[in-house]
């Protein structure tokens, strides 16, 4: 079961790869925290109540709902919908996340640590490198946060590929960060918003109240 | 011979039933369920008009085309009832047999001198490479699963158990159907209604065609069509069923099928050209998917 | 002036026949055969009785197919046409050579002469500069491979005392492979034409005439792959690594030649870079092949030995088959550009019937030969994937997407270069009167057709004849043949029911439409009546979408002024492009830049007075002295 | 020039006679003085001694001013002639007219190619041997559409040169629906016959085009017609709007395969053009406007029918219109495709919704405004980038628009007085003489101008035509380049302009 979520899991960054709205994006990140919760639910469920739910809390509530229905707000408020031109093409980056899904899995296969599990291993590298890839090729602020939170969810696997071995402290730290930093762009663009839209852009998006 | 038989006659209804279930859901009656069957029969009567900048390869490409096919299916097994052709490596031969028909189809096309037919050349030798991939490393998968290399075993000893065979099993419907909607040029990669010769992959090869020819190029589609409904339908039969009982389910599952095709192109709008092979190669990052699946399920990967 | 050729032609007819008297009997019995001329020792073992075989069809037919090309070039003096037949026959004889030497140094010495034969084949259009610059540029590249052999036999020496190809079992068995191996796969690859080292290839093959294109195509690379198998022949132990070392060079040679043929659009130079792809597909399955016998796996070894083998004659055949065919297309129209071709299968379609055969072959498809091989290829892939670990599993798992990768974008090269150049409507003047040529530059083509059709047909029977080939590479090969022979039986008998059904559906077509009325028309251009031939797709513009994807790889510019949004009414423009070749780019023209730029500087000294060259002479001298007296030397 | 507005009658004695030398530097110079300002029309016509005269329209939005000057070119004289186009390239089709029906040679027109007449018609040359602009170097392909399109569409070919997929330039040539309606208008016939053939000029604007003639006689005849009649033309205006916009959308969504889209937004056109054949007996409006007259008035219980057919439709359209504009797979195919620039849309003269998708205020209901819509509660919507998405959301934007208008006309109309026009009792006068009208009105389209001219007896000498689709072609040209050959058909739909319009 656990297997099929990972799988699932890695299938989001292929489509990530390929999305060109921004909302989609989001649906998709959306789709990514109920999976971690999902993956997160079966590994820890001898974990005691408390930290459990604070878990729960993280994956479903903060990863699955919280940011993603904030980005969506933050999309429709500021009226972006698209991804501006990428500096490389969907196809390139659809090429890329393959070949990093292929070269993160070669890898966790080669190091093949007593505590690591490959199947996370892979798909938490593949999201982490996805993030980065994300980051460098795409132009938009929103879109490097977006990036970001692949990162992040890359990050959240690790944690539990290594076993329960990595403190809860630092992804909560990390993902208190991640927040800090979604609300300080939500509040960012909300500011300057209107000065790098056109005012067309804002026109179209009639149709999104 | 089950397959086969299964093929030609679910490739009778298969377009109707697509065309059906479109115009039901943009709200008409639409066609009957023969009406292709009956285009088909009337082309076959007609006379023909071949083009003066074309050589013996535009009359011959049709033919070629269809007996590719044909021959395809005959190394389709249907379930645990073996296939009529089948040997070591028969998956190699399936792709290959279909490559054969492209090739012959975009020469055909080039031979006319034709812009919109160069187009549509163009178009179907680029997604069908891009396609390809997609369909081999499937087929690799299952031969590394069933640890046999020829459909007719692969599909006998292919039983699903456990929760991540069947989210293989489901990737792979999912990429199969997609295939068939590449190689047999629907949405979102083409559009086989709007007849706007500059938008097309398919239909635009064919633009002069005529004829008997036309009519083969027709029922060459369908069959095709037909013959990846059967090839899903394999998925979905268990071993322990008896025969009639299978054939039941492959009827529905292809009814199914060729429903969801045609909710799929009500409900959505195709593709720009240019995202076409991206959204192909997509398959194959999914079969790779597959592929690493089924690397779990033999315990060649231990997660 | 033929006449020389013609003799030639004999001498060399006489030569295939007395070499394959000799190596038939090997091939055979698998026994070794050798016989001494004074220090030389010839000797046919069973790789090379498939190699004698090999060569002498391949320079065969491409004389036979000389005979009639060089009419043309009845101009050329008999000074000239003897030296090209000699060379045709040197390169013939050394060809044979190389393949029956048993030590490093007399196959050096064979391979020099045969690089320098093939040298002069090149420089029979000399009276070309951009010939002369080619030919040049083809014996620096083949000098530097010739280098990394020398250095290999050095290595060899030092290591092991002895020059013979025994040593090399020796040292292989002492030492890291690689280090012997590396060298050698560096002058060898050179030949085949392995990735980097491919830079000779696609300016080589459309300078020289059409037979020798032919020949250097089809058989003289083969003579590097000979040598990569031969120095495998020793090798033994766990070579995996060097395995997926060779599979990768093959992978990337593959994929970068076949998608360099796509954008190309001088015909024998897209087939050049189709011989690079083929090269490319062999070194896959040598790679395949040293993988399944490091691990033991002897499905995985014969089916990749014997995937080489194959594909070393099939490709000989179709390649052989291209070139000529491609040579009749430039003696009727006198250009090579596809943009410049078209409608030529309503003007030669005899011609233009065999290419079409012979790319079908090289694309691989069924039911011709290309199709066998191919087959076998996927066959090792999809053992590898199924019979080893992961690591492995996953190597054999590129493997299969590379080669439908492959397979996908040989037929969008193909059928870019048969419907741009021969199909539709011809373009230019000279393709409109292009006129079919003679039989007898038809038969080679037609012969090796022949040839290549019964490999289709009876697989089995040429497995069997060069299975003392695989058994020498693979020792437990003979069970898994024997049951890989009923499959490719199988595929045989598939082949020949294809065309089988094709032909019956025609007739059933024929008897369907009998009835039915059948008119001639334009072809459909919207009722637009003025319709010309450039209302076609172009060599350039039938690759670009391809390009599009792959454009970090294969670098195409376009020149054009480009339109902006005041040109409304735009002034006339011209769109040319020029293609890249990355590598070639970045691996060989750095250094001849350098080289370049280190004698203009050095040219400072050439000042073209008699008495600065005297004092160079006495400074030179007076240098000598100085060192001499220093102890130095 | 001369100043003057939308349906003035001015005398042509008052419009002064120039030199060509003088004309060419006054239009130059009234063109600079505002970035608002365009030329509207520029025609010329034989006089009785076979000398060219000339007229030049120009309007200026900011200012609802039209600006008129004239040139006699002798018959005798010289026909070479710098042109205009070498400094405003929005000329062009003028000026390609000229020298088509009139042999005046444009000695620096950047683009002096046929505009209806086979190319070199004199020496026989069918209608296809056109100098199309083509890319040498052999590498460039071309595709060649039309005249018989897939589907049924009218006849127009367009030549593409492509590299690959890309479009790098696409050249229009049109013609194959020349019919001469110039020539037939001033041709001895009554006014009817003169009405109905303007109710033919294109099918898809009968009401837009009838109304400018109509309007034009009216002016001419020094009458008017009551509140209720402008009213009822307006609200027939606003109708064909919404009818051929919902029709265009449909087809959008027949062009990105969207059969969801197109089924239902087909299926809405046609209670909007049927509501005509109830008011008038025909689907397209033909026979409801006369010189004068409406033929049949918009009764209470078609007010009624009209309000419930507008209810129930926009019932049905809403939901579909915002599935329609939320759907990403729609979205991808309409946003950043086919890209007009505002500076392109200047250069080239775009106007109406063409040019009010790519940044233009151009709106002749608000600019230079008549009858009803002198009241401005009609509402113009302008949006920038220029794109398939901006000219497919203005037409959902004008449908809206439009819907809300047709509701105001209705209480207005209930209110409206029907006897205070002058024509009501004798609707066919004499024309005043030596005059000349400019009638402008805003169809679905664009502006389309009627130009009446009068002799000495009150005869019309010339009735010039200016489709919206003389200009807009060209955009459509523009938006093509440097994208897919694929979206040639959405780009095509989403200006759908008229081929008869502009062959007249």
């Amino acid at each position: 079961m656990v297997t099929i979520l990972i799988i699932l899991f890695v299938v989001t960054l292929v489509y990530v790869s390929m999305v060109d709205r921004l909302a989609t994006f989001v649906t998709l990140l959306g789709i990514q925290g109920v999976l971690l919760f999902g993956i997160a639910y079966m590994e820890l469920r001898d974990v005691d109540a408390l930290n459990l739910s604070f878990i729960l809390a993280e994956t479903l509530v903060f990863k699955g709902i919280v940011i993603p229905w904030f980005l969506q707000r933050t999309l429709r408020r500021n009226k972006l919908v698209k991804e501006a031109e990428p500096t490389v093409t969907h196809f390139t980056s659809l090429l890329f996340v393959t070949a990093i899904i292929l070269v993160s899995f070669l890898l966790a296969y080669t190091v093949h640590e007593e505590h690591l599990r490959i199947g996370y291993f892979t798909a938490s590298l593949s999201a982490l490198f996805t993030g980065l890839f994300i980051i460098m090729a795409r132009t938009k602020i929103i879109t490097h946060v977006m990036g970001y939170l692949l990162l992040e969810n890359g990050i959240f696997l690790l944690s539990l590929a290594v076993g329960n071995e990595m403190p809860l402290a630092v992804n909560t730290a990390i993902l208190l960060d991640l927040l800090t930093s979604v609300l300080l762009l939500a509040f960012l663009v909300d500011k300057v918003g209107e000065s790098f839209q056109t005012v067309d852009a804002s026109e179209l998006n009639e149709l999104n109240d | 011979m089950i397959s086969i038989a299964l093929i030609l006659l679910s490739s009778v209804f298969f377009i109707g039933i697509v065309n059906r279930t479109k115009s039901i859901a943009s709200g008409r009656i639409g066609p009957g369920l023969l009406q292709h069957l009956k285009d088909i029969v009337r082309l076959l009567k007609k006379g023909s008009v071949t083009s003066t900048s074309s050589s013996f390869i535009f009359q011959l490409a049709p033919t070629i085309s269809f007996v590719t096919v044909i021959v395809a299916c005959l190394f389709l097994p249907f379930g645990d009832q073996p296939s009529i052709l089948s040997f070591q490596y028969d998956v190699v031969v399936f792709a290959y047999l279909l490559a054969l028909g492209r090739f012959s189809m975009i020469l055909m096309a080039m031979d006319t001198a034709s812009p919109f037919e160069g187009m549509g050349a163009n178009r179907e030798a680029l997604y069908g490479m891009l396609v390809e991939p997609a369909f081999f490393v499937l087929a690799g998968s299952f031969a590394v699963l069933t640890g046999h290399t020829s459909l007719n075993e692969i599909f006998r000893d292919m039983h699903l158990g456990s929760g991540v065979s069947y989210l293989m099993a489901a990737f792979a419907v999912y990429v199969f159907l997609q295939i068939a909607m590449v190689e047999n040029s629907r949405l979102p990669v083409d559009d086989p209604k709007t007849h706007l010769e500059l938008t097309m992959v398919h239909e635009v090869i064919i633009l002069d065609n005529s004829g008997f020819d036309l009519g083969m190029i027709l029922a060459t589609t369908s069959i095709r069509f037909a013959m990846f409904g059967v090839l899903i339908s394999n998925f979905a039969l268990p071993p322990m069923v008896p025969l009639w009982g299978k054939i039941i389910i492959a009827i529905v599952v292809m009814a199914v099928f060729a429903v969801v095709v045609g909710l799929l192109e009500s409900f959505r709008a195709r593709n720009r050209m240019k995202r076409n092979p991206q959204f192909i190669f997509t398959l194959t990052s999914i079969a790779i998917l597959v592929f690493f699946t089924v690397l779990i399920l033999t315990n060649k990967l231990v997660l | 002036m033929r006449i020389s050729f013609i003799l030639a032609t004999m001498i060399s007819a006489a030569m295939a026949a007395l070499s394959i008297a000799w190596s038939v009997p090997v091939l055979v019995n698998g026994q070794a055969a050798s016989f001494a001329y004074g220090p030389l020792v010839f000797a046919i073992d069973p790789l090379t009785a498939f190699m004698v075989v090999l060569i002498n069809i391949g320079v065969l037919l491409g004389m036979v197919y000389g005979i009639s090309y060089l009419r043309p070039y009845a101009s050329k003096s008999f000074m000239e046409a003897l030296v090209h037949a000699v060379a045709m026959v040197t390169l013939h004889g050394s060809m044979l050579a190389v393949t029956m030497m048993r030590d490093m140094v007399s196959l050096l010495i064979m391979w020099e002469i045969m690089s320098m034969s093939s040298f002069l084949l090149v420089l029979f259009e000399g009276e070309k500069a951009r010939t002369r610059r080619v030919a040049l540029s083809y014996f620096i590249q083949m000098h530097i491979g010739a280098f990394f052999l020398l250095l290999a036999t050095m290595v060899l020496a030092g290591q092991t005392g002895s020059y013979t190809f025994e040593a090399m079992g020796l040292f292989y068995a002492q030492k890291p492979a690689w280090m012997l191996f590396l060298p050698l796969f560096l002058g060898f690859g050179m030949k085949a034409g392995f990735l980097p080292l491919h830079t000779w290839l696609p300016h080589a093959h459309p300078a020289a005439p059409s037979h020798v294109s032919g020949v250097m195509s089809g058989v003289m690379i083969k003579l590097g792959i000979y040598g990569i198998l031969r120095t495998i022949l020793f090798m033994h132990g766990d070579q995996s690594m060097l395995g997926v070392a060779i599979l990768s060079v093959g992978i990337i040679t593959g994929l970068y030649a076949i998608l360099q043929a796509i954008v190309r659009n001088d015909l024998k130079r897209l087939l050049a870079y189709s011989s690079v792809e083929n090269i490319g597909l062999l070194g896959i399955s040598i790679g395949m092949a040293v993988l399944g016998t490091s691990i033991h796996n002897d499905v995985i070894a014969t089916l990749g030995w014997t995937a080489v083998l194959l594909h070393m004659v099939h490709h000989m055949l179709f390649k052989v088959v291209l070139f000529q065919s491609a040579g009749n297309i430039y003696v009727a129209t006198h250009t090579r550009n596809l943009n410049e071709l078209g409608g030529l299968m309503r003007r030669m379609p005899k011609t233009i019937t065999v290419f079409v055969l012979g790319a079908l072959a090289i694309c691989g498809l069924p039911p011709l030969n290309g199709f066998v091989s191919e087959f076998l290829m996927y066959a090792a892939s999809i053992e590898g994937m199924k019979n080893s670990g992961a690591y492995f599993s996953i190597v054999n798992f590129f493997v299969l997407i590379t080669l439908c990768l492959i397979g996908g974008l040989a037929i969008i090269a193909f059928t870019k270069a048969i419907g741009v150049g021969m199909l539709g409507e011809p373009r230019t003047e000279p393709a409109r009167h292009a006129t079919e040529r003679s039989w007898f530059m038809r038969l080679p083509q037609q012969i090796a057709i022949g040839i290549m059709i019964v490999m289709a047909i009876v697989p089995q029977l040429m497995i069997a004849s060069i299975s003392a080939v695989i058994r020498s590479f693979s020792p437990n090969s003979d069970i898994v043949l024997a049951s890989l022979m009923p499959t490719m039986t199988s595929l045989g008998i598939f082949n020949a029911s294809l065309v089988g059904a094709v032909v019956v559906v025609l007739a059933l077509r024929k008897i369907a439409t009998r009835n039915a009325q059948r008119r001639e028309g334009p072809t459909w251009g919207c009722g637009f009546t003025e319709a010309d031939a450039r209302l076609q797709y172009t060599s350039t513009t039938y690759a670009d979408s391809t390009v599009q994807l792959i454009s970090p790889v294969v670098r195409v510019h376009a020149h054009m002024h480009a339109l902006n949004d005041a040109d409304v009414f735009p002034h006339a423009r011209t769109y040319t492009t020029d293609v890249v070749d990355v590598i070639e780019e970045s691996t060989i023209q750095p250094p001849i830049a350098g080289i370049n730029y280190a004698l203009r500087r050095l040219a400072v000294f050439h000042t073209g007075s008699m008495r600065t060259y005297i004092l160079y002479a006495f400074v030179f001298i007076i240098a000598i002295a100085v060192v001499t007296i220093m102890g130095v030397i | 020039m001369l100043s003057f507005s939308n349906l003035d009658v001015i005398s042509l004695d008052a419009i002064p006679v120039l030199s060509y030398g003088t004309f060419l530097t006054t239009v130059l110079d009234h063109m600079k003085a505002n970035d608002a300002r365009h030329c509207v029309n520029y025609m010329g016509y034989r006089l009785p001694n076979g000398d060219l005269e000339c007229f030049c329209v120009l309007a200026d939005d900011s200012t609802s001013q039209l600006f008129v000057a004239r040139y006699h070119l002798a018959a005798s004289g010289t026909m070479a002639l710098p042109s205009l186009s070498a400094h405003y390239r929005a000329f062009h089709i003028f000026e390609r007219v000229l020298w088509e029906n009139h042999g005046v040679q444009f000695t620096d027109h950047p683009w002096l190619k046929p505009v209806r007449y086979p190319h070199d018609a004199a020496h026989g040359a069918t209608i296809d041997s056109y100098p199309f602009f083509r890319i040498e170097g052999g590498e460039v392909h071309e595709v060649g559409v039309g005249p018989i399109h897939a589907g049924v569409i009218k006849p127009g070919h367009f030549r593409f040169q492509c590299t690959g997929e890309d479009v790098v330039h696409l050249e229009i040539k049109l013609g194959y629906q020349h019919r001469g309606i110039e020539r037939l208008m001033v041709h001895p016939s009554t006014m009817l016959q003169r009405t109905v053939l303007a109710e033919s000029i294109a099918g898809d604007t009968t009401i837009g085009h009838t109304w400018a003639f109509v309007n034009a006689m009216q002016a001419l005849m020094r009458g008017t017609v009551s509140d209720a009649v402008e009213i009822e033309r307006a609200i027939a205006l606003e109708l064909e709007r919404i009818a051929i916009h919902i029709g265009d959308l449909s087809a959008l969504n027949l062009d990105v395969a969207y059969q969801l889209g197109s089924a239902v937004l087909g299926a809405l056109r046609t209670p909007m053009i049927n509501f005509f054949q109830w008011w008038c007996g025909n689907r397209f409006g033909k026979g409801l406007l006369r010189v004068g007259q409406n033929r049949s008035s918009l009764t209470p219980a078609l007010q009624d029918q009209l309000v419930e057919t507008l209810d129930d439709m926009e019932r049905r359209y809403r939901p579909i219109a915002d599935t329609m504009f939320e759907l990403p797979s729609v979205l991808a195919r309409f946003e950043r495709t086919g890209i007009v620039t505002t500076e392109q849309a200047h250069i080239i003269g775009a106007v109406g919704m063409a040019a009010r998708s790519s940044g233009l205020r151009r709106d002749v209901r608000r600019s230079h405004p008549h009858g009803v819509y002198r009241a401005e509660d009609v509402q113009t919507h302008v949006l920038h980038s220029g794109d398939v998405m901006a000219r497919t959301y203005l037409r959902k934007l004008e449908i809206d628009a439009s819907i809300t208008y047709i509701r105001i006309l209705l209480d207005r109309l209930r209110t409206a007085s029907r006897d205070n026009g002058t024509l009501e009792d004798r609707p066919v006068r004499e024309l005043a003489p030596r005059s000349m009208v400019v009638s402008m009105v805003e169809g679905w389209r664009g502006e389309l101008v009627h130009t009446s001219i009068t002799d000495e007896h009150g005869a019309l000498v010339h009735h010039s035509v200016k489709d919206p689709s003389m200009h807009n072609w060209f955009a459509l040209a523009l938006s093509l380049r440097g994208n897919e050959i694929s979206d040639f058909p959405i780009c095509n739909k989403s200006y759908d302009l008229s081929y008869c319009g502009h062959d007249l």
